[in-house]
């Protein structure tokens, strides 16, 4: 029973961390930069449906669209003002930027909200009992496993099938080829943002709603654990984020479990290693050989 | 102020500079501004009473992070110039045990509100706390379950990359043993970031454990118990200091902390005047309740001025001279302070203090003192 | 062209592997010998049944229609990808399970056919990397610039600059690689080659993007680069004036597999291959 | 012609380092005149908060340059250097607690403290060294964060101690079974605590000046072109013969034993260190010195370095935007970063101070 | 149809395109050739959005172009075939044939995909193959097609002949010859002058950033600084 338990806290905190590296790995796949304002512009997210349905007493569905409304136009805007200008410049410098940013939501948010924790109140409360007082899932979990299963499935039909999300790909490659084939890059960019950062305002309220505190910070290590699972599975690879995320979660519940508590997050990252060293472009990651 | 006058005396009252220093930005934000708020509202009404002795307040940002602190503290020193200073803070173990070590040089008298740590005050003459020590708070814990007979097999979950943490539950546990109490199962997480506890609560409730101790903050202590009920498991909880201002958390459902017993000095629902004045000042400046944490805070500052406005010639001293005649006053046997946190409260010559720990349990969403 | 430079080539001779070399290099251990190599990419055959042989001054060329498997070749003999089968013999030495810096060290040499310089550092760093293997100092010696050091760096500047003066290209010696020229660049790349003092060089298609005149120069520089150095050269190349000008046995390839190995004479009149690549007859390499 | 170039070439890479060291030494020299002078006028030119900056700052200027190498020289993103820093820390207070009454002098205590922290820099140097040949690119980055991390995890729950039995080294409070008469030097999460300090501001400046002899003399040789070779396009570095995991270990193990050397100098200037102060922020931050110096470019990472850890400290001194001192940190990060990569403000610097020609530098 | 008037251009502080002026009619080939350097690539990315020109202006199909942003222009009918191939590696050949496509009504993909395939079979064998893995002759054939697949007003084609067997660079200067004869406006820059010349309608020479020579195709092959330096005569 304990190890269904754990399978299930695996699981459920895996799909947070997935759902978070989607948006990762969106970013990272098109805009090719590592967004770490991502786990921030989360934290925006979780705020804002956190006022609506707190202050406002508005429904949880008007909250979270509140907050995919409001990351949206926040992930647009951070995109035109600090990356956009960054197009040429080198990797490392628009990384750098997006640090900048984090650091900018952090303490705007601080100065805004303060410093104090807040508790979320869950979009979904209760739980299914499977087995009464020893097996149980919660009604987030469900549903943020839902939300990584379509978002991801979305993901991979929008990028692979339409022709918005090949000009999408496109651009990833080459922005100037992608001009010449008369795609609009900026628009594209900015499309892979706010889609990136609604998916982000969606993980900050699951987030939140499976763990219910909420703090300027609160985005920051989620943010890195997320970066982890999708390089783990594979960075700009949507079912290896998915994977990465989940396999990360339970990784990190038995590592728990029946490592050590010590050393949770020393037993975690090793793990991750050792996958890498034997995957060398993560899970799902294609290892596309430089044609020499 | 003026800068060339010892003691800076204005208008009959002489000024004493105080220097504060603790997390404002960062993750440990909320504990450092509940010490710098808590502390403000003290200096406000100290002023105003146009004592012998006035507070000039200033406080500096360390981030948590000991290497800061001390900048914190040497800007603290560039602004205070040749005036008497005191420093008040830090409000984490790490940073304040780096900053006593250099006040302890410099001589400059050290009140910390919240740093429980004994290595905080250990050889160091200067430095005296507000709060518990850690040590202290576990085997207090350890001996009131022993005294009131909760728990007959006993669950720790802590923090063991916090030394606050770690400090009361290795205290505890050690004393736990002394005492006969059965320590079923220690579990524990790296840092307060850590959002699932489920393992360590499967292992406690594996263990059979009908009393979990959480030497540890409400943040996430507040999951802790989110968690616990998400897998219907009823133990009885049991909190350190840290605990205080879980109650207060905006949208914090209070039926979870039902029944949670916690070890705190202050209580914000307390009814006695000077408690309800204090809450109402901090709510109307912050918009939130007052913590332990600015309890403590609001204490450090009476303490500081009691202890000036009892010394003799304090006009003419600086802060060596002030922060030797502190030690003396601190330590000296027959001064005591009164605050939100304790009454008659004293310090050891190690700079510990000694007030009466109270141990509350929730009830109905206030604190009971039992 | 009527005053077309021609390049003394030497007199073929079959040996036994089915190949042939000139007859100045009969006698010597064969630089490069390769008897059924082959590699497939998934279910892709790239290269099949491969086997040449090149003289140890032969200058020799490898055609074939675009996606034949020729630069495939030259990544299996610089194991940049590892051979699903055959062997490759250098210099009489099997090179199995050697990795690519390896094979350099060894005596392989080449360049790419989509140019790998090394962008942000100047000509002379370039050429300098290629001279690698040939100062001999210690990471230690460089930091505290022992007089070992000072003598090898020395050494080094005055070979790098002599390299380059093969293509008079001393005077780009400060700039940066990645700023010059596109021809200068491919002639960088040979150079940088060169410094690793091989005995066979590989040119992956030295001419691509260059003028005719351009051309003509380059395919006297191969020349003396082989007449001074006394190596095998073996090219790529889809420019037929240089390639039927210069390579004394040429091998062509079709869908990884040989399907003609001779002089430039008998390629050029054979049916295949004017089939496969040559397309309609080219009179004497016409561009 | 030859004689000209010969003449020009090397006077341009060591100009450049020349630079440098004079960079180095005037700010050194000017700091101690301005001492000596507030010392005998009685004024104050150094305030105490910009004093208590100096040996930190030395600190991070040798892990900036330091991780320049990894990420400027080598080109591989490193997310992790905070580690090294942090291993160096440790095992130098180790050390120099441990060699206390061996040698009592302190300067010579704090060299040796500094080689051991160096050393033990090297070998995590190794350990992140040996699996990061197989990875490349992002998937490198997050083995040096996941590196930073265990580093962290593993110090935070680490005991060590002496007592007369000798020396103690646990990995639990309860399994650190030291006498009741015994010091412990780390105490896992409280850390070091109790540190004797020995770091000076000389030694910090003699620190740097070993720092870019070290790195300066290195990217000047053979081994560092060995180096850009592979940054600049692997593939061709191994045509020509460059052993890629010799060379991607020799800078990755350089430039983790100068980190090292750092961590230990930074460990020792504080009664107190632990073990999260190392976090992924702090290796964000020094990465954060790099870029804005300029990759590659040595002195950047210098100034950058000096000028952003002091630009928070220096922001308390001004009453209403001390309060918002991050979020000024923060909007000068981002203004600076899209200055520095505008276009057109880089051509106007370009037509105001010309550029040498062939800009194939690494200054 | 085209009509470029005293462009300048610079990267940085280099002045790579001095005062270049010149003009394509409708329905004409017209070639730019020179040395490695010269500038033809830098003029063709000017023209076409990518690099703008700090004076002079670009007019096509009787619009000034300045300042228009490239994804705008080839909306207007102009197709660009780069230097370098600059395929999308990682998509497959079919993939970055409707790419090609990408302004174009969805109902013209699939005959022109066809007629693509039918100029180069290869890339019909290979349409599912991921584009970096062909060899570098495949890939200048899928970027020609790419190219064509807009059914452009006017074809841009910068060295289209490059790293090409014998057999496809006739193959190329075929398909040229008879883009041309359906009316296809060209503006080509090759290094193989003489093939250029002769498939062109008229020609410029340039050098160093400035047009040195003009005339027709004929004119030029006979002119003989022009043999010298770029015919190999
Ligand atoms: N890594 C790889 N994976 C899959 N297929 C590959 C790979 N490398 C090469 N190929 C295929 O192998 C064949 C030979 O490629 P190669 O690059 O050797 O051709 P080539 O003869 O050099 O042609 P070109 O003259 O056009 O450069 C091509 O069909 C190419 O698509
Ligand atoms: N991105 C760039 N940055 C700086 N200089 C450049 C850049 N691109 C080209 N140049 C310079 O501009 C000039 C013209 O280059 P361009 O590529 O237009 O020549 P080209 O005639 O197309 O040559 P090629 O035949 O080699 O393709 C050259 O001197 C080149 O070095
Ligand atoms: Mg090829
Ligand atoms: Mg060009």
């Amino acid at each position: 029973m304990s190890f269904l338990n754990n399978v299930i806290t695996g699981i459920s905190l895996g799909s947070i961390y997935a759902i978070i590296a989607l948006g990762y790995t969106m970013v990272y796949g098109i805009a090719k930069m590592l967004n770490f304002a991502h786990g921030d512009v989360i934290m925006v997210g979780a705020y804002v449906c956190f006022f609506a349905m707190g202050s406002f007493n508005l429904p949880p569905v008007v909250g979270v669209l509140l907050a995919v409304v409001v990351c949206t136009v926040l992930g647009m805007v951070i995109e035109r003002l600090a990356y956009k200008p960054l197009r040429a410049a080198p990797s490392l410098a628009v990384l750098i930027t997006a640090i900048g940013v984090s650091y900018l939501l952090q303490n705007s948010a601080q100065i805004l909200w303060g410093a104090a924790t807040k508790t979320f109140r869950p979009i979904v409360e209760g739980s299914l009992t499977l087995v009464p007082g020893q097996l149980s899932v919660s009604y987030v979990a469900i549903l943020s496993v839902v939300c990584c299963v379509v978002v991801m499935v979305g993901l991979t039909l929008f990028t692979g099938q339409t022709k918005m999300g090949k000009a999408m790909r496109a651009c990833s490659e080459d922005k100037g080829a992608a001009q010449l084939m008369g795609i609009d890059v900026n628009a594209t960019i900015s499309m892979t943002f706010a889609i990136g950062s609604a998916l982000a305002a969606l993980a900050g309220v699951l987030m939140c709603s499976a763990y219910p505190v909420l703090s300027p910070t609160t985005g920051s290590m989620p943010g890195i654990r997320a970066f982890t699972a999708a390089v783990f599975g594979g960075i700009g690879s949507v079912p290896g984020a998915l994977l990465g995320g989940i396999l990360l979660g339970v990784i990190e519940t038995f590592g728990k479990a029946y490592i050590s508590t010590d050393l949770s997050d020393a037993v975690v990252f090793a793990v991750l290693i050792i996958v890498l060293l034997v995957r060398p472009a993560g899970l799902m990651g294609k290892y596309v050989p430089e044609k020499v | 102020s003026n800068g060339n006058n010892p003691g800076g005396n204005s208008g009959g009252a002489v000024t004493i500079k105080v220097g504060g220093i603790g997390p404002i930005t960062g993750d440990l934000a909320q504990y450092g501004t509940a010490t710098e708020w808590g502390a403000e509202i003290a200096v406000e009404e100290i002023n105003a009473k146009n004592g012998p002795v006035k507070l000039d307040y200033r406080f500096e940002d360390d981030t948590g992070v000991a290497d800061t602190a001390v900048s914190a503290y040497n800007s603290l020193k560039d602004w205070a110039k040749d005036a008497p200073l005191v420093i008040y803070g830090c409000t984490t173990t790490a940073p304040c045990v780096a900053v006593a070590s250099e006040t302890f040089a410099d001589r400059y008298f050290q009140l910390t509100p919240s740093a429980s740590s004994p290595d905080v005050t250990a050889n160091k003459d200067n430095a005296f706390q507000m709060c518990f020590t850690d040590p202290g708070q576990g085997v207090a814990a350890a001996e009131y379950l022993k005294n009131a007979g909760l728990g007959t097999k006993i669950g720790v979950i802590y923090n063991n990359g916090d030394a606050y943490s770690t400090g009361i539950a290795n205290a505890f546990i050690a004393k736990a043993k002394e005492v006969g109490l059965e320590v079923v199962a220690t579990q524990t997480y790296p840092d307060d970031k850590t959002t699932d506890y489920t393992v360590q609560l499967n292992a406690c409730k594996d263990a059979g454990a009908d009393l979990v101790f959480l030497p540890i903050y409400y943040t996430p202590a507040s999951l802790i118990l989110a968690q616990a009920k998400q897998m219907s498991y009823a133990p009885i909880f049991f909190g350190g200091d840290g605990m205080d201002g879980m109650l207060d958390m905006e949208g914090f459902d209070k039926s979870l902390a039902e029944g949670l017993l916690l070890m705190t000095p202050f209580n914000a629902s307390g009814t006695d005047e000077r408690t309800k004045s204090f809450v109402e000042k901090y709510q109307e400046a912050h918009g939130i309740l007052p913590n332990q944490f600015a309890a403590d805070g609001y204490d450090c500052m009476y303490a500081i001025y009691e202890a000036c406005c009892k010394i003799d010639g304090i006009a003419d001293m600086d802060s060596q001279k002030l922060c030797d005649a502190l030690i003396a006053m601190f330590t000296g046997g027959d001064f005591s302070v009164d605050g939100l946190t304790g009454t008659s409260m004293k310090w050891l010559e190690s700079g510990e203090i000694s007030k009466a720990p109270v141990v509350v349990k929730v009830e109905g969403g206030v604190y009971v003192t039992q | 062209m009527a005053d077309k430079k021609q390049f003394e080539k030497g007199k073929m001779v079959p040996v036994p592997s089915v190949s042939i070399i000139p007859e100045r290099d009969l006698g010597t251990t064969p630089i490069l010998e390769c008897s059924h190599l082959g590699i497939d990419f998934g279910g892709l055959t790239a290269v099949n049944e491969f086997n040449i042989t090149v003289g140890r001054t032969e200058i020799a060329g490898l055609i074939g229609p675009n996606g034949a498997g020729k630069t495939t070749v030259f990544n299996l003999l610089t194991k940049v990808y590892q051979p699903t089968r055959g062997t490759i013999l250098l210099d009489g030495l099997d090179t199995h399970g050697k990795t690519p810096a390896q094979i350099n060290r060894m005596g392989i040499a080449r360049t790419f056919q989509n140019i790998r310089l090394f962008n942000n550092l100047s000509v002379e760093d370039n050429v300098k990397i290629g001279l690698h293997n040939q100062e001999k100092y210690s990471m230690f010696t460089g930091i505290l610039r022992l007089p070992k050091y000072w003598r090898q760096e020395k050494a080094a500047h005055e070979r790098a600059l002599e390299l380059l003066s093969i293509f008079n290209m001393e005077d780009l010696a400060d700039h940066q690689a990645g700023s010059l020229p596109y021809g200068a660049q491919r002639r960088l790349e040979i150079v940088r080659a060169l410094a690793t003092n091989p005995s066979l060089l590989l040119l992956d298609e030295p001419a691509a993007g260059m003028n005719p005149s351009e051309t003509a120069e380059l395919m006297e520089n191969i020349v003396k680069i082989r007449d001074t150095f006394q190596i095998a050269i073996m090219l790529i190349e889809h420019d037929m004036s240089l390639v039927m000008g210069i390579c004394e046995g040429i091998c062509v390839l079709n869908f990884g597999q040989i399907i003609a190995k001779g002089t430039a004479e008998e390629i050029q009149s054979n049916p295949t291959v004017i089939e496969a690549y040559l397309g309609k007859q080219q009179e004497g390499g016409a561009d | 012609m030859e004689k000209r170039l010969n003449g020009k070439r090397l006077s341009k890479a060591s100009r450049s380092g020349f630079i440098n060291y004079g960079i180095v030494i005037a700010a050194f020299a000017l700091i101690q005149i301005l001492l000596v002078v507030q010392k005998l006028l009685g004024v104050t030119l150094v305030s105490n908060s910009l004093q208590s900056l100096l040996v930190p700052t030395c600190c991070y200027i040798v892990m900036a340059v330091s991780l320049n190498l990894t990420v400027g020289i080598l080109g591989e993103l490193s997310l992790g250097h905070a580690g090294f820093m942090s291993l160096g820390a440790f095992s130098g207070i180790v050390a120099s607690f441990l060699l206390a009454d061996v040698i009592p002098f302190a300067p010579l205590r704090l060299a040796l403290s500094m080689i051991v922290g160096a050393a033990f820099g090297a070998v995590g140097g190794v350990i992140v060294g040996v699996p990061v040949l197989r990875l490349q690119g992002d998937y490198l980055a997050i083995v040096t964060l996941a590196f930073g991390q265990i580093i962290k995890n593993i110090i935070m729950v680490l005991y060590v101690g002496v007592d007369e039995k000798g020396f103690h080294i646990a990995a639990s409070s309860e399994r650190f079974n030291l006498a009741e008469d015994g010091t412990a030097i780390i105490k896992g999460p409280m850390g070091a605590v109790g540190v004797t300090k020995l770091a000076s501001f000389t030694a910090g400046f003699v620190l740097i000046l070993i720092t870019l002899v070290v790195v300066q003399n290195l990217v000047n040789s053979r081994s560092g072109r060995a180096i850009m070779a592979l940054r600049d396009n692997r593939i061709a570095a191994e045509s020509v013969g460059i052993n890629t995991t010799k060379y991607k270990l020799m800078a990755f193990v350089t430039s983790a034993a100068l980190a090292g050397a750092a961590g230990a100098l930074f460990g020792l200037n504080y009664s107190s260190t632990v073990a999260s102060k190392f976090d992924f922020n702090a290796s964000i931050l020094v990465l954060v010195f790099v870029v804005l110096g300029g990759l590659g470019s040595i002195r950047g990472s210098i100034i950058a370095a000096a000028l952003l850890y002091v630009l928070p400290e220096l922001l308390r001194q001004f009453g209403d935007i001390a309060d918002y001192r991050m979020l000024v940190y923060a909007i000068v990060l981002i203004l600076v970063m899209l200055a520095t990569n505008n276009d057109q403000l880089k051509a106007l610097v370009g037509r105001i101070i010309p550029k040498r020609k062939g800009a194939a530098s690494h200054g | 149809m085209l009509k470029v008037n005293d462009i300048n251009v610079y990267y940085g502080a280099i002045h790579a395109i001095k005062g270049v002026s010149f003009e394509v009619n409708a329905g004409e080939v017209v070639t730019l050739i020179g040395a490695n350097g010269a500038g033809k690539s830098t003029i063709l990315n000017t023209v076409c959005g990518l690099l703008h020109s700090r004076t002079g202006s670009i007019e096509f199909l009787g619009k000034p172009l300045g300042g228009t942003p490239a994804h705008k222009i080839v909306e207007q009918g102009m197709a660009h075939v780069p230097e370098g191939r600059r395929i999308f590696l990682q998509m497959t050949v079919e993939e970055n044939l409707e790419m090609g496509a990408y302004t174009q009504p969805r109902s013209t993909i699939d005959p022109n995909l066809e007629r693509v395939y039918d100029q180069f079979p290869r890339l019909k064998e290979r349409r599912k193959q991921i584009a970096g893995t062909l060899s570098g002759g495949e890939q200048q054939m899928l970027a020609m097609g790419r190219g064509l697949m807009s059914s452009p007003k006017l074809l841009m084609l910068d060295e289209p002949s490059m790293g090409l067997a014998p057999i496809l660079v006739e193959q190329i200067f075929d398909i040229i010859r008879r883009l041309h004869e359906k009316g296809t406006t060209i503006l080509l820059v090759e290094q193989n002058a003489q093939m250029a010349l002769s498939v062109a309608d008229r020609g410029y020479v340039l050098e160093t950033g400035k047009i040195v020579a003009t005339g027709t195709g004929q004119e030029l092959l006979r002119n003989a600084a022009v043999k010298k330096a770029y015919l190999g005569g």
